[in-house]
């Protein structure tokens, strides 16, 4: 671990927090402007100072950096510990954007009880950050669970009509999956030190610590017994929050009712925390119990992608629609993370940050139009593009970028995913592919219904365009589009050691570990015979 | 410092014109003047700086080895373990090649969307400023993706060019965005070149698997060195999924139902994208993988028949449409068809050939069809037409000359480059190719027909057109007239170009036993990993010019025909009759086939039957099992009654209620008075002994 | 001299009776003597096993046990009178406002 | 064997304690309604004294000692409890001054009641043998009986009262005949001793386990364990809030401190014999007080059930008999003493037409008329329901942590996903403060007391809830040292 | 005769076993509480018998003092003070739940039975001497215990003259009929 400028990290993470804080205490909830001048003031200054990471982090040095250590409750060996690779640093760089722009774009939409909902998303941030940035199991925790309150407020205060319903489902939810991957932790816990006593479980007799570096290390002794319910603990509370298939259902409930803030955080970066605890903690602590779940997970993730795609294109509602949407994407990032091979693990990361930038952008969008018309039933609209060109405009850069239109940065994760998938399986890429059209099927039948044809709903006959605040949430974000999708190399070099070392840390592990490459061989290989034997005449 | 260094400026000069258009022009809706004059320097500068630069080349570079410039790394995928367990990185970079093929495409390419741009200014004049700058923004960025497509030194690169076109089609079909049908065209247009691309992108990650690279140069020196056949298989598979994408992008059946609906766009579009250069991207994409077609009879036969089969099926439906623009359509389906057949026979060379010459004079049909539309202000119907040609020479002139040059008459282009694809099918028949001689056979009778037909419904157009009478009514009448030189100019040029160029690009020698005469087998040779493709005598001297003299008859024949019925008898009796005669074929080939019909009722109608459906699981099942375990570890399997309730009317709101129910179940032990709650307590202790006990002994 | 096994026989039946009384009884009264049946079920345990121990710890905590039932006795009887006061009962179970 | 004066020293708490009971119920029957205040200060006054005296006098300075013919031991694990206890007491007595001065009953009796049952409690904590626990035990039962039954014009107090009584004796019958089959089988009433004769002779005697298992339903029945729990939600609903608040924490501490002394102390060496007793037990009490409370609408009787709940936690630690359970149970206590407090606090301070906020309803649009108090019912509830960073998941965390180790998966497993069905009707309380506003439904909403004691204890809670919550270092320390004394592996 | 001389002591017992289980069934059985009190009165002096049979007599005397002495005469009082409807004449037995009550019960106790059945008991220097010895010296039952209550068991003896005291607070608390005046007004309902 290299401890230089950990100082900074800690700042990035508790910044908002202490912002919060003294909004609580100094500013009168009378004072909107002031309210959101001090918030919009502390994420961008958080922004700011977080992008030196970029910057000061290289690839070259230590797996951690940025990091700060110290006991915290020695007599369990909680420690607090935080530093980040490379992985991390896009995601806080992730996180403290569109924090910024999740309050910056909530100007005019919250109108009411203003103050608690800034301090709200100030203490989310701050959550989100911490999750990010921890590298003890229990602070993990802490900061996992943080995070939900002020979420499961900005739901349920600033939220639709069904907003109560969405918010205790969302919390319920996802506390579940985090309290039985708390049982998981502990499991490991113990086993690293005295072991399970009473169920017949030697431990390692290591001093007693919940620090992920440490589990790391023991990763290939632990029985594979043990990883397989450790992984089934974690993989719980994080499916669950990707979401991946069968645990989605809280995720179209959620963002539908949740303000435009609210949906963009949650699927920007809320999404992002089950994925990442997955590259972060159960593929290089569990190996043996990853690698044999390859088969499930794929299958899932690829369902997903599809089922996602198809329910997508039923939706009435464009958040829906988007909500769904996020479901089939976040099953590409599943399939690449769990190719196992450095491609999908790249492209699995990429995609995050995609997803985050592009869905975050989506709701953006949808948000701004329902703030002029109060309603996103995709039959109000149509012909928008007369009226509100710049927003059309948009409105399709988004749509392609998120159907993976080359030169943006939705096709360079699909693409780096579907060849670390094709790698393991030429069936996976084959669905994931088809995934990609059926993307493409739903966003674009979602712009005609919406920008194209007569302009017919009155209402819409004078919708105004694009303001400047709103164009300047959504640039940022158009630009990062581009960047990705016309030069992702800087990216990709900032995630690379994480991949290579995940990777590494699964072989080590599990020796017979393959990408699988031989079974493409197999079935490209049928018509060798009978291709040869015509050349032979 | 020369100009085929920075090979990658073409496409960028496009884009510069894009960006300004659609960024400043449109925003601040500036007049047409500086928009067209943007977009035209910008075209301008591609087609003089791309000259410029395959000139050069030409003259200072080995013009056998394609020159790739590398612009920056752009994907990188970390190292992978590949096919044979070999370990390579997945470095894909932006680069940009040089080579004979990407060298002629790029000199019509831009030369094309030139003339295009040039014939827009007038074509678009009465477009609202902003929506011509839009216009404009959209034609540039296409020549950016077109010239990257070509350009592209590997098949991502490839890729980024071919999706870019498929969006700038999709922008610009959908151009007229307010009517319903232009956008849902467009929007057609690009899912059923997602389909194609599917494949491609397989295709892509075959590619990958097997050869460790994306490089063209490296794929070919990979097959080429494949003595043994290792990679046999993989080039079926690859072959093959290129293919798919293909179909999708050149309008090949089954995917070729978009091209039709394609003509919603404003008609300079459908010359330059729909006729001259994007739809060609799939016979350009099959030449530069020609080393898989080569090394897979399976995939090559695949391509040409395929062809063969679209080119006769898309000419049936041409001979009875009504709108000139459709017409038109059919016939560039079923041109690719031909160039695919010429594909599927090897002669790479001669498909390419086929692409430009087809440029030509089709590009020119379109303009000309435009110019007539433009001039009978908007009318598309060829039954309201008619005796055009006292009132706009110009186009007549040069809409003859193309339709002469499609029809196949000698020595225009058209004749020599379709004669050029037919004798190469036959001798793929004589040669017995691969082993499917009566195949190839098949197909080179398939190619005649389809001369006849392209000969008739071409001049069925042109008489319709331009001969006999106006029909469009008298006050119609008035309002028609010749467009403005900006339209006409590139009409007379590509009319001319209709005329020599293919003479001039491919003089076909093999008739006079003069070899190398044909300055593109000389040019693209190189690229191909071609065995006796050129100078193959298996075909006699005399046989040739029996060829020659069949295709040309059979197309004078077609001419006679819609002379007989669109010329010479003016109430059409014998066309009516023969429509009353097979009144059932003349339905089906008006109605296509009912092929979009059939498409929608099942994938379409399917697909979104299954999304709704799905919706509902999803909303009531999944929800409802979800919730469902979610409750069932609280062990209250006593609910389930009300679970199956919930599940089967779908309330989503299932885990309130049956922890509801769950608690109050629950509560009842709370029965209020003191014997009540002491019983409780008895039985609870007897039953905690029952377990001990049980237990313990 | 009979062993300890009978006394311990009887006090549980008696122990039961008590048991029984508590919860079958609908009279405060009666349910407050039941109780005090089974704390004398526990005494004559506790006796049985001091003798036959000869040890006098079970006699101590004995007297402890009755002076406890004592009070117990005092409190509930109190509680009884409230009851009264206030329902005009001493039926045990017309107290149910509360339940669930 | 004969006793000398100085013996009593370690005993001067409880004395000073009894005889500041006695001062307080004789001044309190000369100043009847006046003397709420005073006597109520007083009360807190002689808790503290006594607090001091623990420390000076009844502190182990090295190891335990038993005294006064070991019916007493003073360890660490008797100091923690006294002190908590104390702070309970003392808080308690603070939440009900105001609470006695609207209601018109005498604060006398009430408050040397409280310090009597605080003396029975001592007792518990620090008894080394069944006979002096038995009568601790009572000592406090029947203080809290009164207590509960004060408001004795009111039908719900005088019924719960009943309730309570009439099964409470009971169940200490069960509890001296366990008592009794113990001592018939090992001849002996002393803790030590019985700890002695089961590690010499570890045996499986049926009378003796079943003798455990009596003196353990004895134990569930006050620690309000299912299917023992019967009489919490009644007594809880009908107590007045101060005494529910003050039973809901001070004497459920006792209750687990003579459980531990007893099963984790005495009985440790038989834990085989009598965990599938408490496993089960466990179980059924998380389940069964978790989803009960889910639909409970009187906020007093929810918190009823949620302490059903938190006893269920609190026995996992009970269940893992093993060191880290034993600490992580006392830690446990301190912190649900601390938010329950607060969260009584809350609903003793919330006034609704005149009657105290217990309806779910009274705490619709708090939010927005007392951000301030809505913010601290926000973190208790937040607490209660285990939410980090409050002292509620820490304590939680240790617990689970010792299942764990103990290897008790399944109840772990079983544990967590009922606290986090729990956060629903914790959060059904937030939701009226927050997610809806009073005004909408018409009804009066209901106005917030001001209570300068009620305020200072609930501000103390939330700060402790919130310290303990990030800074649990200190308090995991002193409650290891304290376990230690059970000797535990 | 010798039988009888032989086995007095268990020919007593079991007459007094008998009585006392009658008594007991005629406490939760008789109608009128007070033919309850006067069956728990005689199981009292029974259950006293017995306590002399083990050499108790301390214990004996005090529980007819305390018992038959005391808490009857409380009883009979406070039967006399809630005549205020006579149940007698009405339900006495809760009859839905009687059986299951009395089903319960046994079940219980036979369980408990099985328990201390298979159970041993622990063994001493049996009889009467033993108990009676303080330092050795022997001397009657009601000194020896005296002797012990007032040395090791001195802390609960405190203990329970607190609960006593407790007790008395109690009884005054419910009994009072005193002017706490809860006026509606700001009566609190708890």
């Amino acid at each position: 671990m290299d401890f230089q400028y950990g100082w900074l990290l800690n700042l990035i993470c508790y910044l908002p927090l202490a912002g919060a804080i003294f909004m609580m205490a100094f500013i009168n909830k009378e004072n909107s402007s002031g309210i959101k001048a001090f918030a919009t003031a502390v994420a961008a200054i958080d922004f700011v100072i977080s992008i030196p990471l970029w910057f000061l982090y290289r690839t070259d040095g230590a797996e951690f950096q940025f990091a700060t250590q110290f006991d915290w409750i020695p007599s369990l060996g909680v420690q607090y510990i935080f530093g980040v690779d490379g992985f991390a640093v896009l995601l806080i760089l992730l996180t403290t954007l569109l924090g910024l722009i999740a309050i910056y774009s909530s100007y005019t939409a919250i109108t009411d009880r203003q103050k608690e909902y800034y301090i709200f998303l100030l203490l989310l941030q701050t959550g989100m950050l911490g999750v990010f940035c921890s590298l003890d199991f229990i602070l993990f925790y802490v900061f996992w669970e943080v995070m939900l309150v002020p979420m499961y407020f900005l739901i349920g205060v600033w939220g639709g009509p069904r907003r109560l319903y969405a918010a205790i489902k969302f919390f319920l939810y996802t506390l579940v999956g985090s309290v039985l991957m708390l049982v998981g932790i502990l499991t490991l816990y113990f086993y690293n030190a005295g072991g399970l006593a009473a169920i017949g479980l030697e431990g390692l007799g290591n001093p007693a610590t919940f620090s992920v570096t440490q589990f790391y290390s023991i990763a290939p002794m632990i029985p594979a017994g043990v990883q397989f319910w450790v992984f089934l603990a974690f993989f719980v509370g994080f499916a669950i929050k990707v979401p991946m298939f069968p645990f989605h259902t809280w995720l179209p409930d959620a963002h539908v009712e949740a303000p435009t803030a609210g949906s963009v955080i949650l699927a920007a970066v809320l999404l992002k925390m089950g994925t990442y605890g997955f590259v972060r903690l159960s593929l290089p602590i569990l190996p043996d119990a990853t690698v044999k779940a390859v088969g499930w997970i794929g299958a899932l993730a690829m369902f997903a992608i599809v089922y996602g795609a198809l329910v997508a294109m039923a939706q009435k509602d464009m958040k829906k629609l988007v909500a769904y949407s996020s479901v089939s994407h976040m099953g590409f990032v599943m399939l690449g993370m769990f190719a196992l091979n450095a491609a999908g693990l790249r492209g699995s990361i990429l995609q995050m940050l995609n997803h985050g930038v592009s869905t975050g952008a989506l709701f953006l969008l949808v948000g701004i139009v329902y703030e002029r018309r109060h309603n996103r039933m995709i039959a109000e609209y149509g012909g928008l593009a007369k009226v509100m060109p710049l927003y059309a405009t948009y409105f399709m850069i988004i749509t392609m970028s998120s159907i993976g239109l080359p030169t943006l940065n939705g096709f360079i994760g699909e693409f780096t995913i579907l060849i670390g998938a094709f790698l393991h399986s030429w069936v996976w890429a084959l669905v994931g592919a088809s995934g990609i059209v059926l993307g493409a099927a739903y966003m674009l039948w979602l712009y005609q219904r919406v920008f194209f044809g007569e302009l017919s709903n009155e209402k819409n006959k004078d919708l105004p365009d694009l303001n400047r605040r709103e164009q300047w949430t959504l640039i940022p974000l158009v630009v990062v589009a581009f960047w990705i999708g016309l030069y992702p190399k800087p990216f990709f070099d900032r995630m690379a050691p994480t991949v290579d070392r995940v990777l590494e840390r699964v072989a080590a592990a599990v020796p017979e570990f393959e990408t699988a490459a031989d079974h493409v061989a197999e079935i490209a290989h049928e018509p060798v015979p009978e291709a040869a034997g015509e050349h032979g005449e | 410092m020369s100009f085929y260094d920075l090979i990658w400026l073409v496409p960028v000069f496009p884009l510069i014109g894009a960006a300004f258009n659609g960024l400043v022009s449109n925003r601040l809706g500036l007049e047409k003047k500086v928009t067209h004059t943007v977009a035209l320097i910008a075209s301008g500068l591609a087609w003089l700086w791309g000259w410029a630069a395959v000139i050069q080349w030409y003259f200072t570079e080995d013009i056998t080895k394609p020159y790739v410039v590398k612009a920056f790394t752009w994907i990188s995928g970390g190292d992978l373990t590949i096919f044979g367990g070999r370990v390579v990185p997945l470095d894909i970079s932006a680069s940009f090649q040089l080579d004979a093929l990407s060298a002629t495409m790029l000199g019509f390419v831009t030369f094309v969307g030139f003339l295009i741009h040039l014939y827009s200014v007038g074509y678009m004049h009465s477009e609202p400023d902003r929506d011509y700058a839009r216009y404009f923004s959209y034609l540039n960025l296409f020549m950016f993706a077109m010239l990257t497509l070509v350009t592209g030194s590997n098949l991502p690169v490839l890729f980024v060019g071919w999706e870019g076109v498929g969006l700038c089609s999709y922008l610009l079909i959908g151009f007229y965005f307010e009517k319903e049908w232009c956008a849902a065209a467009g929007m057609k247009a690009f899912i059923v070149n997602r389909i194609g691309d599917f494949g491609f992108l397989l295709a892509i990650f075959f590619a990958f698997f097997y050869f460790g690279t994306l490089e063209f140069d490296g794929l070919y020196q990979a097959m080429a060195n494949d003595h043994n056949h290792v990679f046999a298989g993989a080039a079926t598979i690859i072959g093959l999924l290129l293919f798919v994408g293909a179909m999708g992008k050149s309008a090949q059946l089954p995917l070729y139902v978009w091209l039709p609906d394609a003509m919603a766009g404003p008609t300079p579009v459908s010359a330059l994208i729909h006729a001259a250069t994007m739809v060609t991207a799939g016979v350009y994409m099959v030449a530069r993988c020609n080393f898989f077609y080569q090394a897979s009879p399976t995939a090559m036969l695949t391509v040409g028949v395929i062809g063969g089969v679209t080119a006769v099926f898309a000419a049936t439906i041409g001979l009875v449409q009504n709108d000139i623009k459709k017409v038109l359509a059919y016939s560039t389906v079923s041109q690719l068809g031909y160039m695919f057949l010429a594909a599927g026979t090897g002669a790479y060379i001669a498909a390419i050939f086929h692409v430009v010459t087809h440029a030509f004079f089709k590009g020119c049909l379109f303009l000309g069809s435009g110019s007539v539309i433009h001039g009978c202000g908007g009318e598309q119907d060829i039954r309201k037409m008619g005796g055009l040609k006292k009132y706009m020479p110009t186009t007549f002139w040069t809409f003859l000359v193309a339709t002469v040059a499609i029809a196949g008459i000698p020595p225009l282009a058209g004749f020599v480059s379709k004669d050029m694809i037919l004798a190469k099918t036959f001798e793929a028949g004589m040669t017995n190719l691969n082993g499917y001689g009566t195949t190839y056979y098949f197909l080179w009778f398939l190619g005649l027909a389809g001369a006849a037909m392209t000969a008739f419904y071409m001049f069925r157009l042109v008489y319709l057109t331009f001969y006999g009478s106006f029909r469009g009514g008298e006050e119609a009448e008035h309002h028609v007239h010749e467009s403005p030189w900006t339209m006409t100019l590139p009409l007379q040029i590509l009319a001319g170009l209709s005329i020599v160029g293919g003479l001039i690009l491919g003089f076909p020698g093999q008739l006079f036993h003069l070899d190398g005469w044909s300055f593109i087998d000389r040019f693209l040779a190189p690229v191909m990993l071609t065995h006796g493709e050129h100078g193959g005598h298996a075909v006699s001297l005399g046989l040739e010019w029996g060829l020659v003299f069949v295709s040309v008859a059979v197309a004078l024949a077609g001419i006679f025909v819609a002379w007989r019925f669109y010329r010479n008898d003016p109430d059409f009796a014998r066309p009516k009759a023969l429509a009353e005669r097979f009144p059932l074929v003349y339905k089906l080939l008006l109605n296509k086939y009912w092929v979009d019909e059939i498409y929608n009722a099942t994938f379409v109608a399917g697909t979104i039957k299954l999304s709704r459906l799905l919706w509902e699981f999803d909303s009531r099942v999944v929800d409802g099992v979800v919730n469902g375990t979610a409750l069932s570890t609280l062990g209250s399997s006593f609910i389930s009654g009300v679970f199956d309730l919930k599940v089967v009317d779908g309330a989503v709101n299932l885990v309130a209620k049956s922890y509801d129910v769950a608690s109050h179940r629950f509560r009842r032990l709370q029965v209020g008075f003191a014997q009540g709650y002491a019983m409780v307590m008895v039985f609870g202790a007897a039953m905690l002994l029952g377990i001990f006990y049980v237990i313990k002994l | 001299m009979i062993s300890a096994e009978p006394y311990v026989a009887l006090s549980l039946i008696l122990f039961c009776l008590g048991l029984i009384g508590l919860m079958v009884r609908r009279n405060f009264i009666t349910v407050l003597m039941s109780v005090e049946l089974m704390f004398n079920a526990v005494n004559i345990n506790l006796i049985a096993f001091s003798f036959r121990l000869g040890d006098l710890a079970g006699q101590v905590l004995a007297i402890f046990v009755i002076t406890v039932a004592a009070a117990e006795a005092a409190i509930g009887l109190g509680l009884i009178i409230a009851l009264v006061r206030l329902k005009d009962t001493v039926a045990l179970d017309e107290a149910d406002e509360m339940r669930g | 064997m004969t006793m000398t004066l100085d013996q009593f020293i370690p005993f001067l708490p409880e004395i000073f304690l009894a005889t500041a009971g006695f001062v307080v119920l004789l001044l309190g029957v000369s100043m009847r309604r006046r003397g709420v205040r005073p006597l109520s200060l007083l009360g807190v006054a002689a808790l503290a004294v006594t607090g001091l005296l623990v420390w000076l006098f009844a502190r182990p300075v090295d190891g335990p000692v038993s005294i006064l013919g070991d019916m007493l031991v003073v360890d660490s694990l008797a100091v923690f409890f006294k002190l908590l206890m104390l702070a309970a007491a003392a808080m308690a007595i603070l939440l009900s001054a105001g609470y006695l001065e609207r209601s018109g009953y005498g604060a006398g009796e009430y408050v040397s009641l409280i310090l009597f049952a605080t003396v029975g409690m001592f007792v518990m904590a620090s008894g080394a043998n069944l006979a002096s626990l038995y009568v601790g035990l009572e000592l406090m039962a029947l203080s809290v009986y009164v207590l509960v039954g004060y408001f004795k014009l009111e039908v719900k107090s005088n019924e719960g009262a009943v309730k309570y009584f009439v099964l409470g004796a009971a169940s200490s019958a069960v509890l001296l005949y366990g008592m009794s089959l113990i001592y018939g089988a090992l001849g002996t009433l002393d803790l030590a001793a019985i700890r002695a004769t089961l590690t010499a002779v570890p045996t499986s005697n049926s009378m003796l386990v079943l003798g455990m298992v009596l003196v353990g339903f004895g134990m569930l029945f006050k620690v309000a364990a299912v299917p023992f729990h019967v009489w919490t939600p009644d007594a809880y609903e009908g107590a007045p809030t101060p005494v529910t608040a003050f039973i809901s924490v001070a004497p459920k501490a006792a209750a687990f401190a003579m459980f531990m002394r007893i099963f984790l102390g005495a009985f440790a060496p038989a834990v085989d014999q009598w965990r599938i007793i408490m496993w089960v037990a466990a179980a059924a009490t998380l389940i069964y007080g978790n989803i009960a409370a889910l639909t409970q609408n009187n906020v007093k009787r929810m918190l009823a059930y949620s302490s059903i709940a938190h006893a269920g936690y609190a026995l996992m630690g009970i269940v893992a008999a093993n060191a880290m359970g034993a600490w992580a149970l006392l830690m446990y206590m301190v912190v649900y003493a601390f938010m329950n407090l607060g969260a009584f606090g809350f609903v003793i301070l919330l006034e609704s037409k005149g009657y105290a906020g217990e309806e779910i309803g009274d705490y619709a649009g708090l939010s927005r008329r007392h951000p301030a108090a809505a913010l601290g019912m926000l973190i208790f509830m937040l607490a209660l329901a285990g939410i980090p960073p409050t002292a509620g998941f820490m304590g939680k965390l240790y617990l689970f942590a010792a299942a764990v180790e103990g290897g008790y998966l399944v109840l772990t497993v079983i544990a967590v996903v009922m606290s986090a069905v729990s956060l629903y009707y914790y959060f059904r309380i937030v939701v009226q403060m927050y997610l809806r506003d009073g005004e909408e439904d018409g009804a009066a909403p209901a106005k917030l007391l001001r209570d300068r004691w009620t305020e200072v204890v609930i501000v103390v809670c939330v700060i402790a809830t919130l310290v303990i919550g990030v800074f649990p270092a200190p308090l995991v320390g002193w409650a290891q040292s304290a376990a230690s004394a059970l000797g535990m592996m | 005769m010798d039988f009888l001389a032989a086995n007095l002591e268990a020919i007593v017992f079991y007459t007094v076993a008998v009585l006392t289980v009658a008594g007991g069934i005629g406490v939760i059985s008789f109608k009128n509480p007070v033919h309850s009190a006067l069956a728990l009165l005689g199981t009292f002096v029974m259950v006293a018998v017995l306590f002399i049979l083990r050499h108790a007599e301390f214990l004996a005397a005090v529980q007819v003092l305390v018992y038959a002495g005391g808490i009857m005469v409380l009883y009979l009082f406070v039967i006399m003070l809630s005549r205020v409807k006579d149940l007698s004449v009405e339900r006495v037995f809760l009859s839905s739940t009687a059986p299951l009550a009395i089903l319960g019960g046994v079940l219980l106790g036979s369980l408990v039975a099985v328990g201390i059945l298979l159970g041993t008991m622990a063994t001493g220097d049996g009889g009467a001497a033993a108990m009676q010895a303080v330092d050795g010296v022997q001397v009657g039952n009601t000194e020896a215990v005296g002797w012990v209550l007032y040395t090791k068991y001195l802390i609960p003896f405190e203990v329970v003259s607190v609960v006593l005291l407790v007790a008395m607070i109690g009884a005054i608390v419910f009994a009072r009929r005193d002017a706490v005046v809860a006026d509606p007004g700001e009566g609190v309902q708890s």
